[in-house]
């Protein structure tokens, strides 16, 4: 539990110094929301009946593309291969660098979406599923991205190649985020969508910093 | 007595046999030197000592038990210095230090950094980030590091390089602390400086039968 | 030794001079700016009390175009004649201006909820506004985005130009790209002919946003330096050691 | 009293007129105490770094 | 002429050499797109109502994404400086690689777009505009784009860093790509849009390569 | 007679002061070798004369124009060699020379490949991908590169990294045919090898100051 919470308390500490990393992201996603517009046309009907699934995917892609450094920087200067050797299993490495990925990159995400769901005139009904799918949604996100990131380390192409190989990952996560807000604005209840969402992340939970450590022994082997 | 041996360790990376049937044997206080050129195997076989890799065939135990059995324990007992030194720009010599040494020790974390920076001569550096150190300057953070939290297993991938004469007896000093204290080193050296009493292997031979 | 560009010690003499009277200035205007709009104005006849939103959503506006128009031009100096306090100002100037955007989308949004029933349409004039917070946040990012910050500086300062170029670009074509899905925009921004009631305030909250830009930016070229003089020190201790080894 | 309140309600947009004052309010006195409070910390953290260099020097 | 066509053939034969770029990049072209299906759910007639709009929108990511490397892999093994110094100006050289990026990522995406307007139910008379208008319009975010990968190099965050950057500057080619195609299928002519999109075009051909060539100047330096 | 000349240079690099107020001369067939510890500019002035970054003030001349007025021209008569060797892993050696090489000589390009590796010892890697090739080798390659395509100027930096002494061998030999032709080279070295009739800037001295 100590190496755990020494390991969130310096990357924690990185983050802060390197500044504007969880702000950028949350840019993005702003950035990625707001093509929609564009995109799609001023119409606030249409924009309502999209805001969901294109919150969503935006909340995908910040994700994805701020998973491109979670073990790179590390890995470029040799920290990783020492924290392999350290007495804290890399599971909990893992999972510690998971925990600050969420905290500067979930976190924000959570805490910007209501804007984006004003933006998008998302009807007032979609904003607590919307929070409360987030929040159980982009840990899982985390957690299944880490396995992506470990499996680039030392790959010519980093962030299309990690693309491939999370997307695919985060449908689920997408299909039940997106119709967890859908039931609640069509005047159902969402629970066993969030349910669904709950089940994903504590399978998660365990499965994927195991994984993520095997893919990191390879990528410093 | 804990006793650090390797036998019949076969090692192949990238495509190539690296050494064959290599076989080491280390006892309290002991110093064993790896010498060979370029791409004949030194760090390979450091890492496989650390447990980064696994030999293709062979063991490496301590006091008996093969390390594979218990990663977490072997870890526990080494400290090893690769060719990259991780130290973080934006953090100051002392927050760099804080995160590893705080992994191992459970108190006295800041004596024993202001100690390790004393012994390598750094003292001066300790509130200087990262970013601002040469590489000499900041190899010696990294052996700072190993200085710092006590453990029986050094192994150095060429800790001699970048450091100027000082430094390098820096180094030597406490190379020589550790052995007195029971300790073991394995390392890697192009440069000549080597203790006298230390044991060595020469990989350079393998380079033949492996082509 | 310090070069002599890279130390603008007239410059900071000339700032501690003038930074307690732009201090008082800035206070006094908006001070009585305030009291003006707030108090000795009347409500307008067409959109009642809100109208004393425009006093501060109207000058932030101003504000937010004017710090970047300020913040192109510096780094358009700072790569032509390589002034290193135009990078300076321009850095300091940056967030301010961000500053001032947010503050102007969120006074419009608190605006148009009474007004059109909403807090946000993809009108042309909001959307550009949105966009130039973007170009804001992206200039900051690259500037922090290198361990050199001389590097940053320079990157940075080109960025704010190709940015500059693309500020009327984006203006005009969302005009064009609105008018193209519905004719007709929800609500007209032209609003009556303003009283010198009105005016007075307005002008004087906006000059002294003016000078509060003035103010804010002298303090944080001010950090600006400092900061390299700390960088500089802490390279010198660093390099002191080698020499002694 | 019912001064006060009407003058707060402004004619029932006190809650859309007062949080724009107040966004502004925040906003730029936050921006002038955080960019004061970075001078302070840098011109402290440059005397600290000036001061120590003579007891060292002794040594 | 002759330094263009040899970075050119150069550029090319290494993109071939290492293979898969271009698959990638469609490949995440196509996988976003399929996002929005899983996002909005899949009734025909929504999706055909923003098919322009996602199909640019994926169009501006992959471009996007796969500019990180425009300069990257030059820049690290010393090429670029290099290139720097060679009797080809460099704003030639910047022109060069814009252009074989173009070829290895806007003309595939060009060949995808096709396939992603059938799976996204986009009505048939918007096939061809969709088509001219990327004809057009990918060749103005590869310029584009390469400013931004100027920029960015040797910093610390490359791939959302860019994002951030360069987003904001591709929404004109949005607005009148996606616009083309609405007016089409809304039963108008395409032709102000094309034009407007031609004339980015070519106001960035030469702005373009000049600014990124400042870039790479800082860059390297 | 060009004339390549620098006067009263100083540069800035990172934050700080690397050099102020250094001259250079160089006439046809002269050689100047730069001296100075890591960290001394040596780089930072070879890149001046490149024309990669700009003096802060001063100006670098050849025949009397400053090289910034028409940095194309400038390029056209200097090679440059840096700390970094680009060679493609994924092309051959002749692949990767021959783009450089295509760049400068308008034919013959095959020959001038074939006949500069020659000089360098590896016409027996001429066809092997650059993905198998050491440090030394990949630094042979570079140097191939140079010689393959005449031009007046050579700015090397470190040119003897990595190499043996065969290779060395080699190098000064085509330094010293480049210089019989009325070539001129600048090199940094820390190693002792420098031809004996050349001029040395020791830029060890700055550092002082620049404190
Ligand atoms: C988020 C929403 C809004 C944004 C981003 C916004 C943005 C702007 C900008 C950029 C300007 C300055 C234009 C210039 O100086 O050329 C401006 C001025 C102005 N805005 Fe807004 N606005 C918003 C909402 C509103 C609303 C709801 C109203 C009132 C109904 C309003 C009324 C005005 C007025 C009266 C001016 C001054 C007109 C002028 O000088 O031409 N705005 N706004
Ligand atoms: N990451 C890797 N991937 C593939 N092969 C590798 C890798 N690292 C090393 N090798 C191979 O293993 C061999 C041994 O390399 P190793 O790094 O152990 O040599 P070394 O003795 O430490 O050399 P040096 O003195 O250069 O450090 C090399 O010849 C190389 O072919
Ligand atoms: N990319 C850079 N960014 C910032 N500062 C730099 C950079 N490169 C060099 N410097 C600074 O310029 C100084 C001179 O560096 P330079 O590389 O010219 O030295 P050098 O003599 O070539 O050293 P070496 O022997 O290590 O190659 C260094 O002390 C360093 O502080
Ligand atoms: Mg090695
Ligand atoms: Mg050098």
């Amino acid at each position: 539990m100590n190496g755990f919470l020494q390991i969130v308390r310096r990357d924690l500490h990185l983050a802060m110094r390197q500044g504007m990393d969880s702000l950028m992201v949350v840019a993005f996603f702003v950035i990625a929301v707001v093509l929609f517009p564009f995109g799609v046309g001023p119409e606030s009907n249409i924009l309502a009946r999209i805001a969901p699934g294109v919150i969503w995917v935006a909340a995908l892609l910040s994700s994805m593309l701020s998973l491109e450094r979670l073990f790179q920087a590390d890995y470029e200067d040799g920290s990783l291969e020492l924290l392999a050797l350290q007495p804290v299993a890399l599971e909990i490495t893992v999972m510690a660098k998971v925990t600050v990925h969420w905290l500067t990159t979930g976190l924000p995400l959570i805490v910007a979406a209501p804007l984006l769901a004003v933006l998008m005139n998302l009807p007032d009904d979609g904003f607590v599923p919307l929070m409360i799918a987030l929040a159980l949604g982009t840990p899982a996100l985390s957690l299944i991205g880490a396995i992506g990131a470990a499996l680039i380390l030392g790959s010519r192409r980093g962030g299309i190649l990690l693309s491939l190989l999370v997307l695919p990952l985060y449908i689920p996560v997408l299909i039940f985020g997106v119709s967890a807000v859908d039931a609640v604005i069509g005047g159902f209840s969402a629970r066993p969508q969030l349910l669904i969402l709950s089940g994903l992340l504590v399978a998660a939970l365990p499965l994927c910093p195991w994984a993520g450590a095997a893919a990191v022994r390879q990528g410093i082997e | 007595m804990p006793h650090f041996t390797g036998t019949d360790l076969v090692c192949f990376r990238g495509e190539r046999t690296v050494f064959t049937d290599l076989d080491f044997a280390l006892a309290p206080g002991d110093a064993l030197v790896l010498r060979g050129p370029n791409g004949s195997g030194k760090s390979s076989l450091l890492r496989v000592m650390a447990g980064l890799s696994q030999p293709l065939a062979g063991t490496v135990t301590w006091d008996k038990e093969a390390i594979a059995e218990d990663p977490e324990a072997h870890n526990h007992r080494l400290h090893y210095i690769g060719h990259a030194d991780p130290v973080k720009p934006v953090l100051t010599v002392t927050e760099n230090l804080n995160f590893w040494i705080s992994l191992r020790l459970e108190g006295g974390v800041d004596d024993a950094i202001k100690a390790a920076l004393g012994r390598l001569g750094i003292s001066h550096l300790a509130d200087v980030p990262g970013r601002f150190l040469s590489a000499g300057q900041k190899r010696r953070v990294n052996l700072a590091r190993i200085v710092a939290a006590p453990v029986p297993l050094w192994l150095l991938d060429e800790p001699h390089t970048a450091l100027d004469q000082a430094a390098m007896d820096n180094l030597d000093d406490a190379i020589a602390g550790h052995r007195d204290g029971g300790g073991m080193v394995v390392m890697s050296s192009h440069a000549m400086a080597a203790p006298e009493d230390a044991q060595t292997i020469d990989l350079g031979h393998f380079q033949e039968r492996a082509h | 030794m310090f070069h002599r560009f890279a130390n603008p010690t007239r410059f900071l003499r000339f700032a501690a001079v003038i930074q307690p009277w732009i201090a008082a200035i800035t206070v006094a205007l908006i001070g009585s700016g305030l009291y003006l709009g707030l108090f000795n104005s009347p409500a307008d006849y067409q959109q009642g009390e809100t109208v004393r939103i425009m006093y501060v959503h109207v000058p932030s506006a101003w504000m937010a175009l004017f710090c970047y128009s300020a913040m192109a031009g510096a780094c358009a100096i700072a790569l032509i004649w390589k002034h290193p306090l135009a990078e300076l100002s321009a850095k300091a100037t940056a967030p301010i201006g961000a500053g001032f955007t947010f503050l102007a989308l969120v006074t419009g949004s608190l605006w148009g909820k009474p007004m059109w029933g909403t807090w946000w349409v993809w009108d042309a004039r909001l959307t550009s506004m949105l966009v130039l917070l973007f170009l804001y946040l992206g200039y900051m990012a690259l500037n922090n985005a290198f361990d050199d910050p001389a590097r940053g500086a320079k990157s940075s300062s080109i960025l704010a130009l190709v940015g500059f170029v693309n500020v009327p670009i984006i203006k005009f074509s969302v005009d064009w790209w609105n008018t193209l899905h519905q004719p007709a925009s929800v609500v007209k921004m032209t609003g009556p002919a303003i009283h010198a009631s009105m005016l007075a305030p307005l002008l004087l909250i906006g000059v002294g946003f003016t000078t509060y830009y003035l103010w804010v930016m002298l303090i944080r070229i001010r950090y600006e330096v400092t900061a390299n003089k700390i960088r500089t020190l802490q390279r010198r201790q660093a390099a002191t050691g080698e020499s002694q080894a | 009293m019912t001064g006060l309140s009407e003058f707060l309600d402004m004619g029932g947009y006190g809650h859309f007129i007062w949080p724009s004052y107040a966004v502004v309010a925040v906003v730029m006195v936050g921006l002038l105490i955080i960019s004061r409070r970075e001078l302070g910390t840098a011109l402290r953290d440059l005397d600290a770094l000036d001061a120590p260099e003579a007891p060292e020097a002794e040594q």
